[in-house]
Order: C-alpha cells, then structure tokens, then sequence
C-alpha cells in the first residue's frame, strides 16, 4: 500500500509542477484508452483476418472457413487458441534473446500507430501536431524487428526475406513520405484530426497521383501482395518467420494484419476523408473505409502475381520516387495559386496530371534489368 | 594506395537447399543453390527422393500387371503413361487394337493433356506468387475432367483404365454427353481464363524474356513437348510420328518463338485449345463395336525389343521393352520426360534470381514420380 | 517491367477475380454434403462371393500386388475344390481392379464404400466372412454393368453447376 | 512418320567412314565397337544428311554375359530414326565412353544407368549416383542383383 500512496503522491507532486504538464486524471484516462485500443486493434484484426479468408475463398470459388461458429466467425479465435496451444520452437542455431524479442519489437509500433489516428473528431488518443511525422517514423520500426528475426533464426531463408524487407521499406519510406507530404501542403497541417477537417473534397480526388503512389508504397512496406516478397511462399517458404512457431508465430501473424489495418486506417484518414460521411455515425464511417480499403489490398492479392526483387526496387526509385516528387511539386504550385482552399477544378486538374504522367512513364522507363553476367 | 581488391566488400556465395521440403519444387525435387545476394550462381538438382525402381518391378510383373504401375510414373497424366505403354507391348506383339477403343483412347489422352495443362499452369503461376487464384481456378476445371475419369474407370488419381489391346471397358452412356459439356464449358473457362492474366503486367515482367531456353540446347539436352515447342521447335509427335489414330484428326502445333517462361505458358494453353478440338472431333466420329482386342489375361510377347513413345502432355514419353517370350518383360526402360527435360535447367537459371529460378522450375512442369521413377 | 499497356491488364484480372466474388463456388461440404460417386468405383475393399468363387485363383495370379492369398482344399465328394482361406492384405492392394477383369466366374467385385478406414494395421488384412458382401460393403459396379445400371447416378460437378443456376 | 532408317543402309556408310567400327547391323539397329562410339555418333550427328540431333534416350540392357547400352537417335530434319547399339562386357568393371561431350541431356542419363547399371561412363564430367544414395550395395537394375 505504501508503494501505491507513493505513486500517487508522486504524480500530484508532479501535477503541481508544469503548468501545461497532465493532469492527474490524464494517466488513468491514457491507461484506459490504450487497452481499449488494443482491444479495438486485435477486433480488428481479427475481422481483417475474416474478410480476407472469406472473400479470398470467394473469389477463388471457395467457400473460406464457415465451420467455427456462425458463418465461420469464429475462426480468427480457434486460430489463435490453436497457435497458442502450438510447441514453442527455437532452432538451435538461433540467437536465442534476438529470437523472443523480434516479435515484441514488430508488434509494438503497429500499435502505437493507432494513438493518432482519429475515430471521430478529437476522439483520438494523441491529438498530436505532427502527428504524420510520428505515423511514419514508427511504422518503420516495424522492420527491425523483422530484420530481428531474419538474422537470429540462422536459417538463409528467413536472413533472404529480412534482407528484402529491409530494402523494401528503406525504398518505399521515399515516395511513402513524399506523396504523404502532397497532402500536408493541401490540408497545411500535420495533424491527422486537422487533416480529416480539411477534407471538404476527399484528398483522394485532390491527390490521386499521391493517392496510388500512397498505396503502392503501402502495400510494400506492409508487404502485402505483389509486394509480399519477404515472405514469398513460393520461394522462401515464408521469408523471416521460416522458424518461427506457437506465440511467436502469432504475433507475427497479428503484425501483418495490424499493419494493414494501421495502413487502411492511414489511408483512410489523409485519403478518404477518415470518420467523415452522411448518416451513419463518425466511428462506424471510419470502420466501414478502412475495410473497405482493406478489401482492395485483399483483392489485389487475390489476382496479382509476385514481382521480383529487382522489379519491387525499380519501381520504387524509377517510377513511383519521380511521381511523387512531380506531384509534390504541382501540389505546391497548386497551393500557391489558390491559397486558401484548392477548389474543384484542381481535382480535374491533378487527374488529367496524373493519367498523363502514368502515360508518360509507362512509355519511356523500363524497369528491372533481368538476368546477371555470371 | 589501396587496391579495388581492398575497397570492394568481399562476399561470397552461400549455398541453399531448395527442397527436397519446399512449397513449390512440385513434389521431392532439391536444388542445391550457389546464390550471391539473391542470383542464383549455380545450381545442382538432386533426385532420388521418390525412386521406387518401377523398372525394376516391372521385370517382376506380367505384362497387364505394369499397367497399374505407369500410372505412379506421371500421376498427374495417368491415362498418358497407360497409353504409351500399352502401345509399346501392343508394338512388340503385334496387336490390332479395335476402332472404338482408340477413338476412346485418343479422347482419354487428350482430356489428359487438357488436365495435366491444368495443373501445369495453374502451379507455375502460384510458383510466380498469384496467391492460388489461377491455381484454384484450373484445378476446378481439372476436377470436371476428373469426374470423366472417375466415370469410365472408377479412380480419380490411377486410372489404370487402357488394357494391351484396347481398353478395360466401355465408356457408359451418359459419357459422351458429359464429355460435350465439360468440352464446352472449358472452353467458356480459357476465354475466362485468358482475361485473368494473359495481359497482366506483372506476369509480362516476370515471365517475358525470363528463363529462356535456345533452340540449340532444347535439342542438345533431348528436351521435347510443350517446352521444346515454346523454344520454336515444331515438333509433336502426334503429327512426326502418328501413334494410335492421330492422323486422322485436324489440329495445329502451337510454337513459341523466345523460349521464355510467358512462351512455355502460352504454349500451354495453346495446347489445351488445340485438345478440344481433337475431342470433339474424336467424340462426333466415334464408331461401335468392341473396346478391346481378344487376348488372354497373360500374354506371351515374341522375343525381341521395342521403343514406342507418345506425346505425353509433358513431352516424349517412351517405353523401351524387351522381351524374351515369358509372362514379364525382360527390361522395361521408361524415357523419363521429366528427368531430361530437366536437363537444360542448370543453362536456363543461371544468373537469374531465386524468384525466377521457382518460376522457370515451374514453368518446365515436372513430376516427381516420373523423374526418380 | 514495363507497364506497356497501362496497367489495364492488371485490371482486367482484377474484374475477373471480382465476379467470382458473387459467383457460388464450386466446393461441397463433405460429411454433410455427399456426391454420388461413380458406379464403377473401385472404393476400399473387395467383395468376395464365396458361393461362385471355384479356387481357381486367377484373381491371384492377376494381383500385381500379391495382395490376394488363396488356400483351396480338394473336395472328394462334390469333386470340386472348396476355397478354405481367401485373404486380401488390402494394405498391399493398389485397388487396380485387374483381379475384378480377371475372375472368370464373376466371384469378385470392387467395393462400393469408401470410407472404410481401419485404426489398427491388423484389421487391413481381411479374410473369408470379412470380405462377403453386406449392407455396409456394398459392390461397385467396376466390370459390372449389370450392377452399375442399380447404382445412383454419379453427380458431375459440370451438371451440378448448370443445375444450380436454371434453380435460380 | 518418322521412318525407322534403314539400319544396313546406315552400317555400311558408316563402315567405309570408319572401318572397323561397326560390329554388326540388326534390322533396327547398329551395334557400334564402344571405342568408336562417341565417333560414329558425333558422324551420325553433325553430318548433312543425317543430322541425327536430337538423343531421344539411353538406357542399357543386362544380357548376362555383356551389357548392351542402347541410343535412339531422331533426326528432326528429315523425321528419321536410328538406334545405336553398343556393348561392354565383364560384370566387375564394365565402361563405355560418354556422350556428354556432344549431347547434354545424355547427363543425368548416363547418371542413372552408372546408378541402377553400375557401368562406368568414361568422360563424363560428374559420374556419381543419381537416385540412390552413395554406398548402396550393388546396382539394382542387374539381373543377378538380390536384396
């Protein structure tokens, strides 16, 4: 008990502090709302992991999981108690401390992505003013724990996935941050509340260039296919988790799909105009995109075959690096112009810009080179 | 001074074993891989994880009693095998096979090709990483193929359904009216099948141009079928050296002209095309009368030997059988399509990534049974 | 990579992938939902009819296998042999059915069943009574016709579909 | 069709090319001296003509007393066939020279008749078993083989 007092001593000693320092109900307000944003991401998850088993059974004309529960509902919690009852293995070549704390170090950012994402107006956990800035600096961290697990597995396959995710997201964090950065100058601000406020006209209609190359650059970074060539299946078994089992698995497993829950729910917000939407309520608006934005990665992964290493970086730095940097460049023009709110005609505008630059670079830029001299 | 020797970053090759345990090496196949980075420097197959000695077994069965054991060479094209085989001992003793039973022959060995091709593309392209939607999709298709199977001889996977001298029984009544339909809908499913990814970019940029196998070395390595056609040789069997009845039916041999991956796929389907149209020609003109020639269970072949081979869906399939006049053949050697097809696959991914290596492993269509026999 | 038709083929794929979305698939739920099979399924065992079967063991002289053991005992009195053992290893049997082509006395049928799965290696080798027809071993109509003509229809999947959409 | 050639027709052009090379003309084959053999093929193979390209297969044969390896040829040209026949006697250390040199796909071939066969392959450049695993007792595919 004397522990506690002290605690809590120590937080009114601090609260009397700093004038704009929290207050005392700040932290049980903070507390309360993390675990509530866990708990909402692994719902999440777990309706990601759904939709995308059903609708991919579907589309390939299965029927996808329907024996778990009603509609197979059920099926992303018998996973999970499965994977959970599942033996823990560790290679014996492993580097065992590296080993545990791969998953942990992947699964934290994915999570902390969430704090500033809003579900409805102001309902966000950190109304940070930079709050893209924060987005893109944590997604990235991600990958060390990939890298992590590559490496401390000792198994080349897992070390060839680690290697292509590390130059995956190092390739795509550029024109992921430039098009990100087309949006900033239009809505003027970092905050991502500001940014949905700004959204008069969806910026995926203002930036539709921004919009795919976003997209593009998204799905590598989540590695989600055609870009899923960290964990290509069919050439390197499953990339950096070849080793990984039981929990460990699972957590890598809850990555991938957080993250591209996270990059839904991203896109969404600076995209698609985030809670916003006639009738139905903010919070349910934001669910409604962000899945819906999911199905179209689902989709994509549906139909596309897997491009190459080489290709995945061609396109980064001769495709989608040059189109971002043009269409930060006409945004910034843009913005000059019309200072105050880019008007309609600037959606016409930016998407005669894009089909022409789409058709410019299709025409004049090859990508990947092939075959090496041996 | 320092020399570039000094500046360069020394690397060396690390050696992976692709298989015998892999997703996409189509059953038991290993590659021992010399990679720097993510090109493949050299590659070295090794087989033997399914050898069953078939050849040798064969020396210990009668002549009819091979037959169930062709269809564990290729099990993706049973009734492929059934029929080289049976041709071969047919060859050696001078059998005449009845009318209906080769019209129904050529009717099976071309649903054959048509369901092999299935699985053949639909695996390249899960090998090319479309997450098993093309893959799904043939196999559906090759499921009605195999109900026609199930129909006439009762197994879905060993057929074992042509006899030395005809086949095992006649085809049922509701046959060939099934066969019309299943003949039509998968020609609705190519169409389908062409706009899902014949123009798809991705598969373009990884298959054009990736893996390509010369004309020179398709004929040096012994290579034959679809994968030689690809290269541009012009050469089926079914027309240089009409086996069964194949003469009388009017088809085209579908060729490539680079050799690459994207040529061996089209080929393919190409292929499947030209199969329907030999159905349908065989199922219009298909007489009566018996299915199967008169001859005891166990026959006595004439002493002597004898190659007979056919155009398998995968490529030149041959039986080399010698006999010396008792109730089993004295060496039946089977000219593995698969292992000599693979031949050239060391030249084809040289220099070429780990991604393309699966694809061109793949896009060659092998099967294990027939490789390690 | 050169996307030299602007990415149009990619969306093409993506319609066709889309449209399946609405389609109804083509699998079946097994245990509840169940095709017929074929009549002439050559399923798990054979069927033995001991009352036509004379010993002459054609059948095991027929198995490439030797899976078919036959011990046959002469009968003085009827002048005939009676058959004392008959033993499949159905272990070894591949289920070729040469042995069904090769009895001349119509002794021997494919079984009809296939679900008949055993838990102990032990109970694969069948012999005499175990291998007589009953309700739950049925005989396949393999070699058969006269038996196929009384076994239901085999459901093509071709026809299944068609079904489905002239119902709607 | 692809014509069978006429094997004596063969025999005898190959005969006044090489003289001695050729051991005996059967009605489907020639049987080659095994010294000559990669000779007589590379002949068979490069000469207008001929133009035998394409080796459809190798395999052998145990006839006890010598072993009989057996090449079938195919000329895509002129749609021709010819069997190649070649043998080599004594069970302990039989041999006949390879014929990688000139067709590449006579590799894992010649692999796997070493293998099952146990007969050595002069000039091949990796001559080791193909599908069993180094240090199986004898060699299968021999007619006096026992497990």
């Amino acid at each position: 008990m004397a522990i506690i007092d002290l605690v809590i001593n120590r937080r009114l000693s601090l609260a009397a502090l700093p004038p704009d320092w929290p207050g005392n109900n700040y932290w049980w307000h903070w507390l309360f709302f993390t675990i509530v944003l866990i708990a909402f991401v692994l719902v999440m998850v777990m309706g990601a992991i759904y939709i995308e088993r059903r609708a991919m059974g579907r589309m390939q004309s299965r029927l996808g999981p329907n024996r778990t529960g009603p509609f197979g509902l059920l099926q992303p919690v018998a996973d999970a108690v499965k994977v959970m009852l599942k033996e823990n293995i560790v290679p014996d070549n492993a580097d065992k401390i590296v080993h545990w704390l791969a998953p942990v170090i992947a699964f934290a950012p994915v999570l902390m992505i969430f704090a500033v994402v809003p579900f409805q107006n102001g309902a966000l956990l950190a109304d940070l003013n930079i709050g893209i800035l924060y987005i893109v600096a944590i997604s990235s961290i991600s990958t060390v724990g990939v890298f992590m697990a590559g490496w401390s597995s000792g198994n080349k396959y897992s070390l060839l996935g680690a290697m292509r995710n590390v130059a995956a997201v190092v390739s795509y964090e550029i024109p992921l941050v430039l098009s990100i950065v087309g949006v900033v100058l239009v809505a003027g601000s970092m905050s991502l509340n500001t940014i949905v406020l700004k959204q008069d006209i969806p910026f995926i209609l203002l930036q539709p260039l921004g919009f795919l190359i976003f997209f593009a650059a998204a799905c590598a970074e989540i590695n989600r296919s055609p870009f899923d060539l960290m964990e290509a299946d069919s050439e390197i078994v499953a990339g950096f988790h070849t080793e990984y089992s039981g929990m460990k698995f699972a957590m890598f497993y809850l990555v991938e799909y957080a993250e591209a829950i996270a990059m839904s729910a991203i896109i969404t917000t600076i995209f698609l105009g985030g809670w916003r939407g006639p009738l139905l309520p903010p919070w349910l608006w934001f669910i409604v995109k962000t899945f819906i934005v999911f199905f179209v990665m689902v989709w994509t992964r549906t139909t596309l075959p897997r491009v190459r290493i080489d290709q995945l970086m061609a396109l980064a730095w001769k495709f989608l690096f040059p189109l971002a940097l043009i269409n930060l460049f006409v945004t910034a023009v843009q913005v000059l112009v019309w200072p105050d709110a880019l008007p309609w005609t600037a959606v016409y505008i930016n998407i005669a810009i894009m089909i022409i630059l789409i058709f410019l670079w299709s025409r004049f830029f090859k990508l990947g080179w092939g075959r090496v001299e041996i | 001074m320092t020399t570039t020797q000094e500046m360069t970053l020394n690397t060396e090759p690390f050696v992976v074993n692709i298989g015998p345990v892999h997703p996409s090496t189509h059953g038991v196949f290993r590659m021992r891989c010399k990679l720097d980075g993510e090109v493949v420097i050299d590659i070295e197959p090794v087989f033997g994880y399914l050898h069953r000695g078939i050849e040798k077994l064969a020396e210990e069965r009668t002549y009819t009693g091979f037959i169930p054991l062709t269809d564990r060479l290729d099990y993706i094209s049973p009734m492929s095998n059934n029929l080289g085989y049976c041709l071969a001992v047919e060859k050696l003793a001078g059998i005449k096979v009845p009318e209906r039973a080769e019209y129904i022959r050529v009717i099976m060995a071309e649903l054959q090709r048509l369901a092999n091709h299935c699985v053949a593309v639909g695996s390249m392209l899960n090998d090319a990483g479309a997450y098993f939607t093309p893959f799904m999709y043939t196999f559906r298709e090759r499921e009605r193929i195999i109900d026609l199977f199930d129909m006439v001889c009762g197994q879905r996977l060993t057929y074992n359904y042509m006899r030395i001298g005809g086949v095992s029984q006649d085809i049922p009544a509701e046959f060939l009216p099934a066969l019309e339909k299943v003949v039509k809908r998968l020609t609705k499913f190519l169409k389908e099948y062409e706009r899902l990814l014949k123009q798809n970019e991705i598969l373009l940029a990884r298959a054009k141009g990736v893996g390509i196998l010369s004309k020179e070395l398709a004929i040096n390595c012994g290579i034959s079928g679809p994968v030689a056609r690809a290269s541009g040789i012009k050469w089926d069997l079914r027309k240089a050296d009409p086996y069964s009845i194949y003469d009388r039916f009017e088809f085209d041999i579908p060729t490539g002209e680079n050799g690459d991956c994207y040529d061996r796929y089209r080929v393919r389907i190409e292929e499947m095309t030209q199969s329907l149209r030999i159905i349908e020609q065989a199922s219009k003109q298909i007489p009566g009368g018996p299915i199967k020639a008169d001859l005891p269970h166990i026959i006595y072949p004439p002493a002597g030997e004898v190659y007979a081979h056919i155009e398998a869906p995968k490529g030149e399939l041959g039986f080399y059988i010698v006999s010396d006049n008792s109730i089993a053949p004295y060496r039946c050697h089977v000219r593995p399509t698969s292992l000599i097809n693979l031949a050239a696959l060391r030249q084809m991914v040289k220099g070429w990534k780990i991604a393309d290596l699966i694809l061109i492993f793949g896009s060659i269509d092998i099967t294990m049974g027939e490789v390690d026999r | 990579m050169k996307f030299e038709r602007y990415g149009i083929g990619i969306l093409k794929g993506m319609t066709v992938t889309i449209r399946h979305l609405f389609r109804h698939p083509t699998v079946n739920q097994y245990p509840e939902q169940r095709l017929n099979v074929s009549r002439r399924l050559r399923g798990n065992e054979l069927i033995w009819n001991r009352e036509r079967c004379t010993g002459c063991a054609t059948c095991a002289k027929a198995c490439p296998q030797g899976a078919i053991e036959l011990v046959t005992a002469t009968n003085l009195k009827d002048n005939k042999y009676d058959v004392t053992t008959y033993r499949v290893d159905t272990g070894y049997c591949i289920q070729c059915g040469l042995c069904v082509e090769a009895c001349p006395y119509n002794a021997l049928f494919m079984g009809y069943s296939y679900e008949r799965a055993k838990y102990r290696r032990g109970d694969v080798v069948q012999t005499n009574d175990e291998l007589l027809e009953s309700a739950e071993r049925p005989a396949s109509g393999y070699y058969h016709p006269e038996i196929a003509e009384k076994l239901p229809r085999q459901t093509l999947l071709v026809e299944r579909i068609t079904e489905k959409r002239k119902r709607k | 069709m692809t014509v069978a050639l006429s094997s004596r027709e063969i025999a005898s052009q190959l005969s006044s090319k090489f003289p001695g090379a050729i051991e005996a003309a059967g009605n489907d084959s020639v049987l080659v001296k095994s010294d000559s053999l990669v000779q007589v093929a590379a002949y068979l193979k490069d000469t207008d003509g001929l133009k035998f390209a394409y080796l459809n297969y190798i395999t052998a044969v145990d006839y006890y007393s010598y072993f009989e390896v057996v090449y079938q040829l195919t000329s895509l040209e002129h749609n021709r066939s010819v069997i190649l026949k070649t043998r080599c006697y004594g069970r302990d250390n039989p041999s006949v020279p390879s014929v990688t040199s000139l067709w590449q796909g006579a590799d894992f071939q010649e692999r796997e008749i070493y293998d099952l066969f146990g007969i050595k392959f002069e000039g091949h450049p990796n001559l080791k078993r193909i599908f069993l695993w180094d240090g199986f007792p004898g060699y299968p595919l021999r007619k006096d083989w026992n497990q």
